[in-house]
């Protein structure tokens, strides 16, 4: 028997260790083979959506935590409670809750949360070095690391090195990852884009952050503005914001570099948390089998060993020194950074009707990142367009 | 049995009827010519012979067999196209060898067919060449090769010279005529100019508007035109054509029904004003080298050509015109021949 | 007459205009020398520096394509699907291009109205439900819609249309020739229409290939297997695990898609051109 | 040689065959044209009565049920929806810059290179050779070449003073791009269509012309543009239909922004089908492009019949 | 003041030398002919005086103005082009109204001179038509009636009667003569058709590769051709030529220098076998009506034609050629007339 099993990742440390589980899934189940199809990360959901729509259903497969809502509702989620309460040692209830949040409802669950990840502060040291400036990591142990430090930092940095001071995540903070550049300012502010159904973009705390994003864009230029290619990775950019599995684009990266918390902000520390879950599709043939397979892909002694990868939820492993060193490229002092974040943090929000409310969004946040936007007026736009599909 | 025979042949494309109704017996070996103005449905009647265009009404028979349903390939007839129609892809030696090789005669036979007919065109130098390769009258000679190698029945030819130059289609006429007698085939040649008609046809089919004007030997229709087309069409410079009343005086010969005459610009002779059956006026004398064609106005104000050999009066001359009585055709009102 | 003459001022005049399309040139080539120069380049020297000679010529950037994902066969897909696809097309636009143009039939005149009524549908109108039919089909992730969707849709139509316009101008006698000589119809089509027809065909061959290589709603559709992808597709897919683009990558990997069209192109430039001036490509 | 031939084509078969060529014609032209037609019908007209259906449906892909909702669709894309009509005006407008740009660009280059002289196959291969180009590589070269600063065009113009409009980030300018850059992509095959044409007309009409004593301007605006007629509404219609199509430039180049400014009718169902997995709605938004598509079309035909 | 005048001009086309050196004058009024086989640079020549071609070297005048370097609208000339070149998409009249129209000529003139020439080309019915609904004649008044609106000094024509066919050729012929007559403006008229060039011409001037071969009235060429070309290309069908030793004995007036004698088939006369200047074998005989054409054979196995006029013996007849003595053309060896 084989098992398909979609993943978006194509690199091949990532495959080896999740071959490693298939060849370790042997032992209970002799005859089963599963096989990774990687579908690239940019189409993700749209080709996994094709797969089940088009009667090419994969057993079971990575899932983003922006899709999660939408396909739970749609109803191609099986839900592998049983299967896990009757896995021998998998103690479920050593998940963190928060991290469970997206996956969970009443007793169903759809999916186990696989990557969770937090975001971070990735700094370029070299560059601070150049302007004299204490680096993040300093500064937030210090406990000086807000908002408002933040800008006056990126600021310097552009007008010592020439550099900008700060690229959104991926330099797409503009298009497809709007929420990602959003989201940590607002939610240090106290904020957040939307609760219960009801917009937050308007709120006074999200103006204000979103203010102060404006103002590094446009008055400090600090930040790098749309339509400009920045790249913290090769150098051109001083800050960016992302997430620890980024570490391994570093390594080739010729500058020395670091990792920070986010800011804080009025609003205190806000961790905010990118997710993936694994997943078994109803559609699928073999599902009892994938069931299995989820189970023991997410048992302890596997989620640590894909912690060194992907940030596990489960608190047993998160506690454990095991990850504090489990990543190379990350010293442990700042790992601990990392774990801090995935206890405290907060995932990023999300919504069963996420492509249209994102779609419905973008227009107007666009407007918003003109030099001589209106704040306010734009985000109020912004919560008009999506409070229908809320 | 190559005889051929159209028994009420019609032909409608669409709504137009384009052949009216043919009857026609081509006999054993003839050489029949179908000559008529452009559009008249010559070409259409030959193709429908071929088997190219199918027929509407009536019944074609080739031999004993009737072969209205019969593919073109099948009917043992070939054809010459005006524009030769060689395969441009492909050398002479291919291009004659086509249809053998088609119809699985095995390679060495073709070959031997295929130099043979080469050899009877002299084209046997030409064999490995491309048409492009190849001068008009060869290609030409190339397009009946082509036909010859069948041995087929019937050639039918689609103004096989239209293409050349005038010095070269005097050559290739000459050459089809030698051609017609060594193989004694029974041939069908379309062509609107009647000189080529008159020079190779034992038998013309004049075809106008899709239906026969007179079926008759060269020397018939040049000498007793069935009717006022015909006399106008055969022979060049064309036959002048006066109404009786513009005559002063009876001509001799001339019939009661008779309400027009006609005399061909070679049978007119310049006499001395008034002794000729009619006067004229000289308006244009064009020299041409061995005669000159003179533009002469009856007082009638109409135009008519004479051939004139020798020394030409100049314009304006006045003059008389004289013929033969023999040669003088008359016509009834409704423009058949009347005597 | 002032001072030069005729053919002078032709001649200045022609300097003048080769100067203007000189000028006029630089947005058309200026991105091919953009692209070539970039894949040589590094990740941070495309960002940094906006010379076209790379500071250090980055030759691995062409390995790195192949080991990134599989590219060779990517490349492979792309080239197969599209000779496919133009020889699909070939043959059965020819076919039904010939019977348009040269036989009698009722309903021909019909069946050429409902055609070209094709013509006018963007293929996005029919993607829906075609991609319904292929997966009732059970041919998702598979490369038969990328060669049936554009043989028999308006690219292929157009094709049909192409060569039934190129079929009606050639001499009719050579075909007819052949059919005395005793050919099939069939025959006469394979051996005598086509040859006559290479002008047509090289077009319709051009347009079609170009089309398939270039195809992307359809693979974004209907593919999802990174082995199964075409190269439109693999180019926007040279991104690090994370969906971030990796520039260098994904043009050095433009480079090797456009370069060999390119030099196809330049050597046959003259036919291409001419065979699309000789097919008349009107429609 | 025998003066009768006796063996050859075959005369012996006496009966009448039992087809008669017509009919054996007609079979022969199935034959030919059946494949054609199939792949028509199975892909085509099939298809296009699905959409109608479809289109009257509410429909997820996702969830896989479809409910009959007669023509609420269309209601909704044609009064409820703002969006839409933003999206048929992009289109518009879309159509409305590239078509006259596309093809005066393209006379303007025909003209120029239908003439022979030194270099001229070069410039021809210069201008065609984008239209062989993939068009993802051509948009992910341009958005490089566009950038607000640090792009090529920019820093070009930044050079003779001119202060350049960040392209693809404000909406006029990036509809402007997206025109310019599609143009610059697409004018070569034009080009080609004229040149043929160009070079389809009897160089006496020039000659007669000039006898005459009428200018250069006067030669091509009474003598060829008249005689190119028939080209032109050629490619009017190729090019309109084309514009109208255009999918994967802008879904590289832009993605429909920036605030929608270059959002289009083809992209905008791509993103409800393909996106949203709104079967039904996109469906509907598919029959009204192909309304839309086809009333200019045959607007276009009828004013140019009008004309002659 | 409408003469012309070329001097020494030259053309090349790259490295090609397609005019090799011409003088010749025209006079005022004067209707002059270049004849010559295809590409020998008759057309070249033709566009070179309209001046849409330029002149490579040489000087060439009209009237007294040295017009090398003035564009083609401000030399005085018109040209009926070949292909008619007639607007498709314009009137008769708008085409005839069009050089006016661009000089900017005021509408109410324009009109008044295209019905002007409208009306002496018998046009009048047809202004309103466009020129695909012309028959070939129509469209070819049409483009003499556009030339003739712009009341230029020179006209050119360029084959101008090549598209159509033999019957209307005729009659156009002798149109063109007519309007000469009429208007009286000097002529230079194109043709590779000899009958036109002898029909037409005041003085024909005969071309090859680029060179003048002879520059003569038709009457000139016809009787006295310089040289052997000349005399194969004028006259139809063309002049037979023999090798003098092929010929039994010494001909009269036969010039030392002589190497062949030509003799032109009209000027043959059969007679009885052994009484001519040579003997003959009738190969075929084609009957034509009025004459007939014989291909005879000589003993040397050259074919001669004659031309017979009335009844013809059979094929396969001997007989003997005889011909006036006055008619024998003699060349040397170089192709020069020897006289
Ligand atoms: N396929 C066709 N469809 C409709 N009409 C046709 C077709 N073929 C020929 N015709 C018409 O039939 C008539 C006779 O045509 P045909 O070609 O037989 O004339 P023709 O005597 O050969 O003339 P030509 O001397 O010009 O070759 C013409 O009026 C022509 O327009
Ligand atoms: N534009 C040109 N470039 C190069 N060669 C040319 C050009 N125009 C004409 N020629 C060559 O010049 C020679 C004379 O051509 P021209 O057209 O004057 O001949 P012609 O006497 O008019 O022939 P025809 O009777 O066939 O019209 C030919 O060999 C032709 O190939
Ligand atoms: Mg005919
Ligand atoms: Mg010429």
């Amino acid at each position: 028997e084989e098992l398909r099993f979609t993943v978006w990742t194509g690199n091949e440390a990532h495959l080896k260790m999740l071959n490693g589980f298939a060849e370790s899934f042997k032992a209970s189940h002799p005859d089963v083979s599963v096989k990774f199809e990687t579908i690239p990360p940019a189409d993700y959901t749209q080709k996994l959506t094709f797969q089940l729509a088009g009667g090419n259903p994969p057993d079971a497969g990575w899932l983003m935590e922006d899709a999660a809502p939408t396909f739970a509702n749609a109803g191609v989620l099986e839900d592998v409670a049983p299967t896990l309460n009757q896995a021998q040692g998998y103690n479920f209830a050593d998940f963190s809750k928060p991290a469970l949040g997206l996956w969970t409802a009443s007793d169903t669950v759809y999916g186990i949360p696989f990557s969770t990840s937090p975001f971070v502060i990735f700094y370029n040291k070299d560059l601070f070095d150049k302007a004299g400036l204490e680096d993040p990591l300093a500064l937030a142990a210090k406990g000086e690391w807000d908002m408002a430090r933040f800008q006056e930092v990126a600021k310097k940095l552009k007008e010592t090195t020439g550099k900008w001071g700060f690229e959104f995540k991926d330099g797409q903070g503009y298009d497809s990852r709007i929420m990602h550049a959003l989201m940590p300012p607002i939610r240090a502010y106290g904020g957040d884009v939307w609760a219960n159904k009801e917009c937050g973009f308007d709120k006074p705390e999200a103006v204000a952050a979103v203010q102060q994003l404006h103002d590094m864009v446009f008055k400090d230029q600090s930040i790098v503005p749309p339509g400009e290619q920045g790249d913290y990775f090769s150098g051109n950019a001083a800050m960016t914001i992302n997430q620890i599995s980024r570490a391994s684009l570093m390594e080739k990266a010729g500058f020395k570099w670091g990792i920070a918390p986010l800011p804080t902000g009025p609003g205190g520390e806000s961790p905010v948390i990118g997710q993936a879950g694994i997943v078994v599709f109803t559609a699928g043939k073999q599902k009892q089998l994938a069931a299995d397979f989820v189970a023991h892909m997410t048992n302890a002694e596997n989620v640590a060993i894909a912690a060194q990868f992907f940030p596990p939820a489960r608190t047993s492993v998160l506690e454990s020194d095991a990850f504090v060193t489990s990543n190379k490229l990350i010293p442990a002092e700042q790992m601990k950074i990392v774990a801090d974040a995935i206890a405290k943090g907060k995932v990023l929000p999300s919504h069963d009707k996420s492509p249209q409310i994102l779609t419905a969004m973008k227009p107007r946040v666009d407007a918003l990142w003109r030099p001589d936007a209106n704040v306010e007026a734009s985000l109020k736009a912004v919560c008009e367009a999506i409070q229908p599909l809320l | 049995m190559t005889s051929l025979t159209l028994a009420g042949i019609r032909k409608r494309f669409g709504k137009v009827d384009v052949i009216r109704g043919v009857d026609l017996r081509v006999a054993d070996g003839e050489f029949v010519v179908f000559v008529g103005p452009s559009g008249c449905g010559k070409s259409t009647l030959l193709r429908m012979i071929a088997g190219l265009e199918d027929i509407s009404e009536g019944e074609l028979r080739i031999g004993d067999r009737i072969v209205n349903e019969v593919q073109p390939a099948k009917r043992g007839v070939a054809m010459v196209f005006q524009s030769y129609a060689l395969y441009p892809h492909l050398t002479v030696r291919d291009n004659m060898g086509f249809g053998l090789k088609v119809r699985g005669v095995p390679p060495h036979e073709r070959r031997q067919r295929v130099e043979a007919a080469a050899a009877t065109l002299k084209l046997d130098a030409l064999l490995q060449r491309f048409p492009r390769e190849l001068s008009g009258g060869q290609r030409q000679r190339v397009a009946i090769g082509r036909a010859i190698v069948g041995e087929p029945d019937v050639f039918l030819f689609d103004e096989p010279l239209s293409n050349l130059d005038a010095e070269l289609r005097v050559h290739m006429r000459s050459e089809i005529a030698s051609l017609h007698k060594r193989l004694g085939n029974t041939m069908i040649y379309v062509t609107h100019d009647q000189i080529e008609a008159m020079t190779l046809a034992d038998k013309i089919v004049v075809l106008r508007d899709g239906q026969v004007e007179q079926v008759g030997t060269p020397r018939q229709l040049y000498e007793r035109p069935g009717n006022l087309f015909v006399a106008q069409f055969i022979g060049s410079p064309k036959m002048n054509i006066l109404p009786i009343e513009a005559v002063a005086g009876k001509l001799p010969g001339q019939p009661k029904t008779a309400s027009l005459v006609g005399v061909r610009p070679e049978d007119l002779e310049l006499t001395e004003p008034g002794s000729g059956f009619v006067d004229a006026r000289i308006l244009i004398s064009e020299y041409t080298g061995a005669s000159s064609l003179l533009h002469v106005q009856l007082p009638s104000g109409q135009v008519f050509l004479v051939a004139h050999d020798g020394e030409a009066p100049p314009a304006d001359t006045s003059v008389g015109l004289a013929v033969e009585p023999g040669r003088l055709h008359f016509f009834a009102d409704s423009g058949r021949r009347a005597d | 007459m002032g001072g030069l003459t005729q053919k002078q001022l032709r001649i200045v005049n022609q300097v003048c205009w080769t100067l203007a399309l000189a000028v006029a040139a630089i947005p058309f080539v200026f991105p091919f020398l953009w692209m070539i120069s970039s894949g040589f380049k590094s990740a941070s020297e495309i960002f940094g520096s906006p010379s076209l000679v790379p500071r250090e010529w980055q030759w691995r950037n062409f390995v790195d394509v192949f080991t990134y994902q599989p590219f060779a066969r990517q490349y492979f897909n792309s080239l197969y699907i599209a000779l496919t696809v133009t020889a699909l097309t070939l043959v059965i636009s020819s076919l039904a291009g010939y019977a348009l143009a040269r036989l009698r039939f009722a309903g021909a005149g019909l069946i050429s109205l409902f055609l070209v009524s094709a013509l006018m549908v963007p293929e996005e109108v029919t993607m829906i439900p075609n991609f319904f039919l292929i997966k009732w089909a059970g041919l998702i992730d598979t490369h038969w819609p990328l060669i049936m969707l554009p043989v028999f849709g308006p690219q292929g139509i157009m094709a049909t249309f192409l060569m039934r316009q190129y079929f009606l101008a050639l001499p009719r006698e050579l075909e007819e020739a052949g059919k005395m000589d005793g050919l099939s119809r069939f025959g006469v089509w394979w051996r005598i229409a086509l040859p006559m027809s290479r002008p047509a065909l090289a077009a319709v061959a051009i347009i079609t290939f170009l089309n398939s290589w270039n195809l992307f709603l359809e693979p974004l559709i209907f593919i999802s297997s990174l082995e199964k992808f075409t190269l439109p597709l693999a180019l926007s897919n040279f991104t690090d695990p994370y969906g971030t683009p990796l520039w260098h990558l994904q043009l050095a990997a433009t480079t090797l898609a456009v370069l060999p069209i390119l030099i196809v192109y330049l050597i046959a430039q003259r036919q291409i051109i001419e065979s699309f001036a000789l097919s008349g490509v009107k429609g | 040689m025998p003066a009768k031939p006796t063996t050859g084509i075959v005369t012996q078969d006496a009966s009448t065959p039992w087809l008669t060529l017509k009919m054996r014609e007609a079979m022969e032209a199935w034959l030919f044209i059946g494949p054609t037609l199939a792949g028509f019908l199975i892909f085509f007209i099939g298809p296009l009565i699905a959409v109608v259906w479809y289109s009257m449906t509410e429909w997820n892909l996702l969830a896989q049920q479809a409910t009959f909702v007669g023509l609420d669709n269309y209601d909704d894309a044609l009064f409820r929806n703002p969006d839409f009509w933003l999206v048929v005006r992009n289109s518009v407008i879309f159509a409305l810059g590239l078509v006259p740009f596309n093809m005066a660009l393209a006379l303007a280059l025909a003209i120029s290179l239908s003439r022979r002289f030194v270099g001229v196959v070069f410039f021809r291969t210069v201008f065609f050779a984008p239209v062989v180009t993939s068009a993802v590589a051509w948009a992910i070269v341009w958005k490089f070449l566009l950038q607000g600063e640090a792009g090529f065009v920019n820093q070009m113009l930044a050079h003779i003073g001119i202060n350049g409009p960040n392209w693809l980030r404000e909406p006029d300018w990036a509809m402007a791009a997206v025109i310019v850059t599609r143009v610059i992509k697409m004018v070569g095959l034009n080009m080609i269509l004229y040149i043929a044409a160009l070079q389809a007309i009897p160089r006496d009409y020039e000659a007669a012309a000039r006898l005459e004593g009428a200018s250069n301007w006067q030669i091509f605006r009474l003598v060829i543009w008249p005689l190119l007629g028939p080209t032109t509404l050629v490619i009017m219609v190729i090019t309109t239909i084309g514009s109208f199509k255009v999918f994967d430039h802008i879904y590289l180049m832009t993605g429909g922004g920036p605030e929608n400014g270059t959002l289009v009718l083809a992209f905008y169902i791509y993103k409800q089908g393909f996106e949203f997995f709104d079967v039904g709605y996109a469906s509907a938004l598919a029959m009204i492009m192909f309304v839309i598509v086809m009333v200019l079309t045959l607007v276009q035909l009828a004013l140019r019949r009008r004309d002659t």
